[in-house]
């Protein structure tokens, strides 16, 4: 039973490793969150393994709020976000995706560096957990910085906040106040995010980035 | 009545002051409140400086000193006077006295009041507070609260671009002064922060650090006092301020930082090394040349004082420079004679320089201009004040027998002393900087007949030349007052000298020898090496003077006849026609100036046929300025416009910098285990 | 219920959260406005009670030496700073800026900010403290965008994106942490209490500590405004009502160098966790140094006394960086100087900007002829802030300088660099802001200068004489954070 | 030496300088005169030029102010007391340690400020040029004349002129180099000082040309003979001051009986009568230069003396 629960808790956490180099990979801003849905699928199948190793039901609520929200609407609102305004399919990158990809290599490969040498004491599970988080909050930086326009970027923060769940449940005997607000966190910044699109759409006609920051306060 | 420790009788002044300037926020604008403002200052100052001049002559071994609860938490505000505070605190304050004097007459004319009155005694107040401090919070926080004071009077008219230009870089200078000395201080305190002087001077500097703390001290004071090439500031500021103001500045606020020099370095460094002299040499006679030099290519009056104000430093530098030269070697009464030298004519530079900036404001007010070649002929219509500007002239030029003769006198007497130094670089120095020194005063001298002789002699260049009037009494009284001191100190030096005594001994660990004796006359060493009576001298010209005078109005002719000036057959009344400042200083130009300013002179000479005037162009270059302060003016500016492309990144690369950050750590971390 | 509503820490926390309630229902502003500084003050009060009595720390809750300097400068600073801005936002409303329905929000969210505030610095919880200031980030976002103006709207977007993700860094920092305190301290909420965790610190796994801290301190180093984390800062507080200006610099700045600083504490109470000094002295000086040139090229006064800020959070880095009980004091003291000598600043600087329409440095001179108050409480203020006497500020950079350079003199040449650039960049903005002749339009204002009088009556005294119990408290502290 | 021998050796002094000063000044001009094969002025004309002009009225510019009318006798005050305290005919003067050799530089370069000063105030261009140009020669020849104090003290081991003669009177001086440095530069000081040529034309009448002649162009009178008188008081206290230190024999010492001091009169006498001629013989030799040279030439002098001055250090210790 250890070394199953290990194996599986292992295996979808790099599955979520995967799924965020995967992430890096799109060009289609569609696929793009297509992808994300299914890493907040293999997030939410994560947590809920963990839930069921750890024994702590309270996890379930957090993987099912990853399945519900991560999942399906805000991959559905983006979907229909990008049909009403028109927006440009293709991910506008700002360095191209093979050197992105090398760097996401590179990260993840420091982050093992890092973590492991770390926790030598830690157990195992933790461990490797912590490892595969890391990589994906590394990764998901990575895309906000890599990437031009604003959906891809939201997309690379909530793939950011997938790793940090990923720590947070891997962490066993996390009281339960981190979940709560790590949900809350995603959903107000969705929210306020939200908000800010709306707004932003209100006076500029893109949700490009670019647009904002060609008015920056001050004259150059 | 309880007789007051003199600290605490200083202090009261002090707080006194402080007091003065915030009702005069209350009441700047009133018409009696400069009546009220200056004349308690005058009073105050006058006590402080009765206090002071009693330690002096009473000169106890101990000090007296206070601690009140106040400033740095843990040691408090550190207060004490002792001989070389007292002498300090004298000079501050006959200053003040002579400001305040001249600023009840001189502040009729003030156009922003409300922009004097609140911020004079401040400024006393904080020069008053540096010489008293006896910790380095307190002394650093007196010195930029000086600083800081007087930034606020130069900027009192502050519509002037000028100006505000002027005050731009005097408080960017006087930080630079303050973060140096703050350095200094840092050093001596050591690490567990012991900020007092008695514990600086209890555990000492290690050797190996003095050398930084003399350097970082150089740098504060002479920044303050306007060492070159630090003195940028000086001939901007000192002018911008109100005429009183300026001399408070240049008369007095430069000798805090002599003060605070001769702290740092005699007190509280430790035994002086002989090899603190080359520095303090160099830099002291590069700055009187210089500084000397300048004020002779200046046209605006007070301008040209600020700049024989550099010169001055300079020269008690100097005589500085030579002090630690003989202490380092052992030369106990060469040091002494050095030492006694430089605060004789620190005394003489406040007094002389404060009635000079009187003599410029009262042209000012009389003319409203202070440039030269719109001045003249005002010693027929201002008697007064050119009489009293002229024995300034006098006394600064080193001319016997007033004052600046006797103690520069003193130094060129020290510098007789020097050969017998062990040390080859100072053998090789020390004439240098005699001759330097000697060029320096010649130079001074001509500086002076063109300030004097360009503003009160010839024709009046101006119509508001010629219809200046005589300023009020006050002001005469004033400048009268510091023109009889500086006679006296001239006439009697050897009284000066004996009172100086006890704060040479006190600095050098010893004195010169009493001179009260034999005529009065003032003996360095020996009477066989040199001797010098201003008594005597005074008594001979003058007797002299009469004599002949006497015989010929006696015995030959009394007559005289007005006649107009020889015109050489050729009349043309206009006083166009007179030598101005800049063509009286143009020999000089010739001689000093394409080494020291890069001068050039381009003459346009139309062609033969062309009615059109000839052309002279003069073209020169303050090297310092150029060379020193440009390039780290577009430095900064470069290094400015550079980072600030940071300030429109997108988001994203905003979010790449953090992310960078984040990289780099974690690549930090997996390196370091 | 949190905790028992009639403690100290209990009732700093009910008031604020109270009021914003009730001010949501409240239309009238003037009413609300006094409203939200009567509670201010009340909370105020209560700050101040808990010096009197003070409670062991509970599992959420702690006061202890080091937070309550803190949280009674938070809340005298929230307390003037609504004073102020009742009197800033009745123009605001009058020129139409502001809509009643926005000013109502803007009340509620001002409270709301004050207790996220306060209970970031009280909590004994670590994840307590990661909500509380990620609330207070996100009022905070609400509050810079509220005029919703072009640029407001960038500044908050800005702010919200460099925010959120500093937040997020901030979080794994925090999982970080437990991970590390675990096997110590055992699974379940204990590893999250602070009081805990610094008990147990010198058996924490250390390298797990270094990872976690490397990520709080760009995570809470991002509120802190630490170069080359800050880009949100200029605008935010450029862009947002300047009361909101004033409690970011004075206020919201604070409260992420506390929690900083908490992990400090805790990285230096084990052995074999690297020293987080040479971090924060590193930041503290590139943010000084960065902030000095900053300011020379800045057009928008509010957003040039923003970079001001950051200059000094530098130098606050570089003290607690520094440590030891000289440079922790000067840091201290320098912390509560600038909360106060800034806040005020920008009280003047928001008068200024409605007395001459315009926050444009170029369209601003003359101000001491024109409007002598506001004009000389910004040469004061500027004065005090740019580290010269009388002034508090003067005080806290001697002990820094002096203190460094005895030990480490190579670290005090760029200090002295950094803050000489600041000074000289300060200077040339003030003399063209306050002197030479007055341009423009000129309104006369209705200011309430009793906020500014206030704090720049205590940073004066600061500079003066600090009240034995005071310097006791503030040495004790100093020491306890080595 | 009693006080009463003591001040009648001082008065004789003053009387002596004031009653040779303006033979010297007719010696030379007729020595000059006699080397350009014309006949001259008499030897006591002199004497008849200063008495007339001292009988004229005096003609005073309409724009000049009071200090004009005072400067020359400070002028002629300080001139003659400087001179009086240079060791002539004997070393003990009373007075002499009343200013040493730098306060006698000083006092003429007091009598030098003020004719300058005078110059400027009619308000004229000529009196501008020569104030000018007097300012410019001033300000290179004191550090030069200081850097020849500097020697000559180095080696006396005194300012006191009367000890620098005594000093150089006793034995063991012998030849030195920085010595010779000294004189060279004293002499071209001495030169440019008193306005010979090569340096200026005391006899020009050029205003163009004129330095010293140009600023006391306005002074007429009894003002104009105080200055005349001044100018040769002054060229004979150079004379008595290179005689003094370089050519020291036959003075007096202090205490010597009387026979002693009139010899030293009359050997002073003769030295005068040297110098005049030596002096005459250079000008008739020499052409006037163009007055930026000037700054050349007495820069010349200052090396001088600044070498030997250094000199003297260095070797201090050798």
């Amino acid at each position: 039973m250890e070394r199953l629960a290990f194996d599986v808790a292992h295996f979808f956490a790099g599955s979520l490793v995967l799924v965020s180099l995967m992430l890096l990979y799109q060009d289609r801003l569609s696929a793009l969150i297509n992808v994300f849905a299914f890493q907040a699928v293999v997030l939410a199948l994560s947590v809920a393994w963990q839930a069921y190793v750890q024994g702590a039901p309270h996890l379930y609520l957090t993987a099912a709020i990853a399945l519900s929200v991560k999942a399906i609407i805000i991959p559905v609102a983006l979907h229909r976000m990008i049909r009403r305004l028109g927006i440009h399919r293709e991910v506008e990158t700002a360095v191209n995706i093979g050197p992105t990809m090398l760097a996401g290599l590179g990260l993840v490969a420091l982050s093992m560096v890092v973590i492991l040498r770390a926790t030598a004491a830690a157990d195992m599970l933790a461990r490797e957990d912590l490892a595969f988080a890391l990589s994906v909050v590394l990764l998901g930086l990575l895309m906000m910085v890599t990437r031009r326009n604003a959906v891809s970027q939201v997309i690379g923060f909530m793939s950011l906040e997938n790793g940090l769940i990923l720590a947070a449940t891997g962490a066993k005997g996390m009281p339960f106040v981190v979940e709560i607000s790590v949900a809350f966190s995603v959903l107000v910044a969705f929210i306020v995010i939200g908000i800010f699109l709306f707004r932003i759409r209100e006076r500029f006609d893109s949700v490009n980035l670019q647009a904002l920051d060609d008015f920056r306060g001050e004259i150059r | 009545m309880v007789a007051l420790p003199p600290i605490v009788a200083n202090l009261w002044c002090v707080a006194a002051l402080l007091v003065i300037g915030a009702a005069a926020v209350a009441i700047g604008k009133r018409n009696w409140a400069r009546w009220l403002v200056y004349g308690c200052s005058l009073t105050v100052s006058a006590v402080s400086c009765t206090i002071a001049v009693a330690h002096l002559i009473a000169a106890p071994a101990a000090g007296s000193e206070i601690v009140l609860p106040l400033g740095l938490p843990w040691i408090g505000a550190n207060f004490r006077i002792d001989v070389l505070a007292a002498f300090f605190l004298a000079v501050i304050d006959l200053g003040a006295v002579a400001a305040s004097l001249y600023g009840l007459g001189y502040g009729r004319h003030e156009s922003a009041p409300e922009r004097v009155l609140p911020f004079f005694p401040v400024f006393l107040a904080g020069m008053n507070m540096v010489i008293l401090a006896a910790d380095a919070f307190t002394f650093l926080f007196a010195w930029e609260f000086m600083s800081l004071a007087s930034w606020a009077l130069v900027m009192t008219h502050h519509r002037d671009e000028e100006n505000r230009r002027a005050g731009y870089v005097y408080i960017v200078m006087a930080s630079l002064g303050t973060l140096a000395l703050l350095l200094a201080f840092g050093l001596m305190a050591g690490p567990d922060g012991g900020y007092t002087f008695a514990a600086m001077r209890a555990h000492g500097t290690p050797p190996g650090l003095a050398g930084l703390v003399l350097a970082f001290a150089l740098l504060g004071t002479g920044s303050k006092a306007g060492l070159v090439p630090l003195h940028v500031w000086l001939p901007l500021a000192h002018p911008a301020a109100p005429s009183h103001v300026s001399a408070l500045m240049s008369g007095v606020m430069t000798k805090v930082a002599i003060y605070g020099f001769i702290r740092i370095t005699f007190d509280l460094l430790g035994p002086v090394s002989w090899w603190w002299s080359v520095p303090v040499l160099l830099a002291g006679v590069v700055t009187a040349t210089l500084g000397v030099l300048s004020a002779l290519m200046q046209n605006d009056l007070k301008r040209a004082l600020a700049y024989s104000t550099i010169e001055n430093i300079g020269l008690i530098f100097v005589a500085l420079g030579l002090a630690f030269a003989f202490q380092g070697n052992g030369m106990k009464a060469a040091a002494a004679l050095a030492m006694t030298a430089a605060l004789f004519h620190v005394l003489n530079h406040s007094l002389f320089k404060s009635l000079l900036f009187f003599g410029a404001g009262a042209v000012l007010n009389a003319t409203g201009e202070r440039r030269m070649e719109k001045l003249g002929g005002l010693q027929n219509r201002m008697p007064a004040t050119g009489l009293l500007f002229l024995i300034g002239s006098v006394a600064i030029s080193a001319l016997p027998p007033l004052n600046g003769f006797a103690s520069e006198w003193l130094m060129l007497q020290a510098i007789l002393l020097s050969p017998d130094l062990p040390q080859w670089a100072l053998k090789l120095l020390i004439p240098a900087v005699g001759a330097m020194l000697a060029l320096a005063t010649a130079l001074a001298a001509a500086c002076f007949v063109r300030a004097f002789g360009i503003s009160f002699l010839g024709r009046p260049r101006s119509a508001a030349a010629s219809d200046a009037h005589e300023v009020d009494r006050l002001s005469i009284a004033a400048m009268a007052m510091l023109a009889v001191l500086c006679l006296l100190a001239g006439v009697l030096p050897a009284f000066v000298i004996d009172a100086l005594a006890p704060v040479v001994q006190a600095v050098t660990g010893t004195r010169m020898p009493v001179q009260t004796v034999a005529w009065l006359s003032i003996v360095p060493i020996a009477e066989s090496r040199s001797s010098y009576n201003g008594l005597l001298v005074f008594f001979f010209i003058v007797s002299s003077a009469s004599i002949a005078a006497f015989a010929i109005h006696r015995l030959a002719s009394d007559r005289l006849r007005r006649a107009p000036a020889w015109d050489c057959g050729f009349p043309d009344g206009s006083p166009v026609t007179q030598y101005t400042a800049d063509s009286f200083a143009q020999p000089l130009r010739r001689v000093f100036g394409g080494f020291a300013f890069r001068a050039r002179e381009e003459v346009h000479m139309p062609p033969p046929g062309d009615g059109s005037p000839a052309r002279l162009t003069v073209t020169m270059h303050d090297l310092v300025w150029e060379f020193i302060y440009e390039p780290i003016a577009r430095l900064v500016n470069a290094l400015a416009v550079r980072l600030n492309h940071l300030q429109f990144l997108t988001i994203r690369r905003y979010l790449s910098l953090v992310f960078g950050v984040l990289v780099f750590l974690l690549l930090v971390l997996a390196s370091w285990g | 219920m949190i905790a028992i509503p009639t403690s100290g820490e209990g009732l700093i926390l009910a008031i604020p959260l109270v009021t914003a309630a009730l001010l949501i229902f409240i239309s009238n502003y003037r009413l609300s406005a006094r409203l939200n500084a009567a509670s201010a003050f009340l909370t105020l009060l209560a700050a101040l009670s808990l010096f009197v009595r003070k409670t062991a720390p509970g599992p959420y809750l702690l006061v202890d030496d080091l937070n309550i300097v803190f949280i009674v400068l938070n809340t005298f600073v929230g307390f003037t700073a609504s004073v102020f801005s009742a009197s800033y936002i009745a123009h605001e409303l009058e020129t139409g800026r502001l809509t009643k329905a926005q000013l109502r929000f803007y009340h509620a969210m001002y409270q709301t900010l004050l207790f996220a505030m306060s209970l970031s610095l009280l909590a004994n919880n670590i994840g307590l403290m990661w909500v509380a200031i990620e609330l207070a980030t996100l009022t905070t976002v609400v509050m810079v965008g509220i005029y919703r103006t072009h640029e407001a709207l960038e500044a908050a977007w800005k702010y919200f994106i460099l925010g959120s993700v500093g937040i997020a860094l901030a979080l794994f920092g925090t999982i970080l942490v437990y991970m590390a305190a675990r096997p110590v301290v055992g699974e379940g909420p204990d590893g999250m209490v602070w009081t805990v965790l610094i008990d147990h610190a010198s058996a924490l796994d250390p390298a797990l500590l270094n990872l976690a801290f490397v990520f709080l301190l760009l995570g809470y180093g991002t509120k802190v405004g630490l170069a080359p984390l800050h880009a949100w800062l200029p605008d935010a507080h450029a862009e947002g009502p300047t009361p909101i200006s004033a409690v970011l610099s004075g206020l919201l700045l604070n409260v992420a160098l506390h929690a900083v600083l908490r992990f400090k504490l805790l990285l230096a109470a084990n052995p074999g966790a690297i020293a987080p000094g040479p971090l924060l002295v590193t930041m503290g000086l590139v943010s000084l140094i960065f902030a000095g040139f900053m300011l020379y090229r800045r057009r928008d006064i509010k957003r040039m006394f923003a970079y001001s800020s950051i200059e000094h959070m530098g130098i606050i880095a570089f003290a607690f960086g520094m440590g030891g009980p000289l440079a922790n004091f000067a840091g201290l003291l320098h912390m509560t100087m600038h909360s106060l000598t800034k806040s005020a600043i920008f009280f003047t600087v928001g008068h200024i900007a409605q007395a001459k329409d315009t926050q444009k440095i170029a369209e601003i001179r003359g101000l001491t002829t024109s409007h002598p108050m506001l004009g000389w409480s910004l040469v004061v203020g500027v004065v005090a802030i740019a580290g010269m006497p009388p002034f508090g500020v003067f005080m806290s950079e001697f002990l820094v300088v002096s203190s460094t350079f005895a030990r480490a003199p190579l670290l005090a040449i760029p200090l002295v660099i950094g803050l000489l650039v600041a000074v000289g960049a300060l200077m040339q903005k003030v003399h063209g802001l306050a002197f030479g002749e007055p341009t423009g339009v000129s309104h006369p204002v209705k200011a309430s200068y009793l906020p500014m009088i206030a704090h720049f009556g205590l940073v004066l005294t600061a500079g003066l004489y600090l009240p034995p119990p005071l310097v006791a408290w503030f040495q004790h502290v100093a020491v306890l954070l080595h | 030496m009693g006080l009463i021998d003591g001040i009648s050796i001082q008065l004789s002094q003053m009387a002596l300088v004031l009653a040779l000063s303006p033979l010297l000044t007719g010696l030379v001009r007729k020595l000059k005169a006699r080397l350009l094969l014309r006949q001259g002025p008499p030897l006591l004309q002199p004497y008849r030029d200063l008495i007339r002009l001292a009988r004229k009225e005096a003609v005073v510019a309409e724009s000049a102010s009071w200090l004009f009318r005072i400067i020359p006798y400070i002028v002629f005050a300080t001139t003659w007391v400087a001179a009086a305290l240079v060791p002539t005919f004997a070393t003990g003067l009373l007075f002499s340690w009343s200013a040493d050799l730098i306060a006698i530089i000083a006092l003429l370069g007091s009598a030098r400020f003020f004719l300058a000063l005078a110059g400027m105030d009619v308000g004229t261009s000529f009196g501008g040029i020569g104030s000018s140009r007097e300012a410019m020669i001033a300000t290179l020849a004191e550090p030069a004349l200081i850097m020849i104090v500097f020697t000559l003290a180095l080696i006396a081991g005194s300012t006191q002129l009367s000890n620098v003669a005594g000093f150089m009177l006793s034995t063991g001086v012998g030849l030195r180099v920085s010595l010779g440095m000294a004189l060279i530069a004293l002499i071209i000081v001495a030169i440019a000082e008193n306005g010979r040529i090569p340096v200026d034309n005391p006899a020009t009448h050029l205003e163009l040309t004129m330095v010293h002649e140009a600023m006391v162009l306005e002074y007429s009178g009894r003002h104009l003979a105080l200055i005349e008188f001044s100018s040769s008081l002054k060229l004979l206290l150079y004379t008595a001051l290179i005689a003094c230190v370089f050519v020291p024999w036959g003075l007096a010492p202090a205490g010597a009986p009387l026979h002693v001091h009139l010899i030293g009169v009359v050997i002073f006498a003769a030295k005068l009568g040297v110098a005049g001629l030596m002096l005459a013989v250079f000008e008739t030799m020499i052409a006037k230069m163009r007055v930026f040279r000037v700054a050349d030439f007495l820069g010349a002098a200052f090396m001088l003396g600044f070498l030997g001055t250094l000199l003297r250090f260095v070797s201090r210790s050798l």
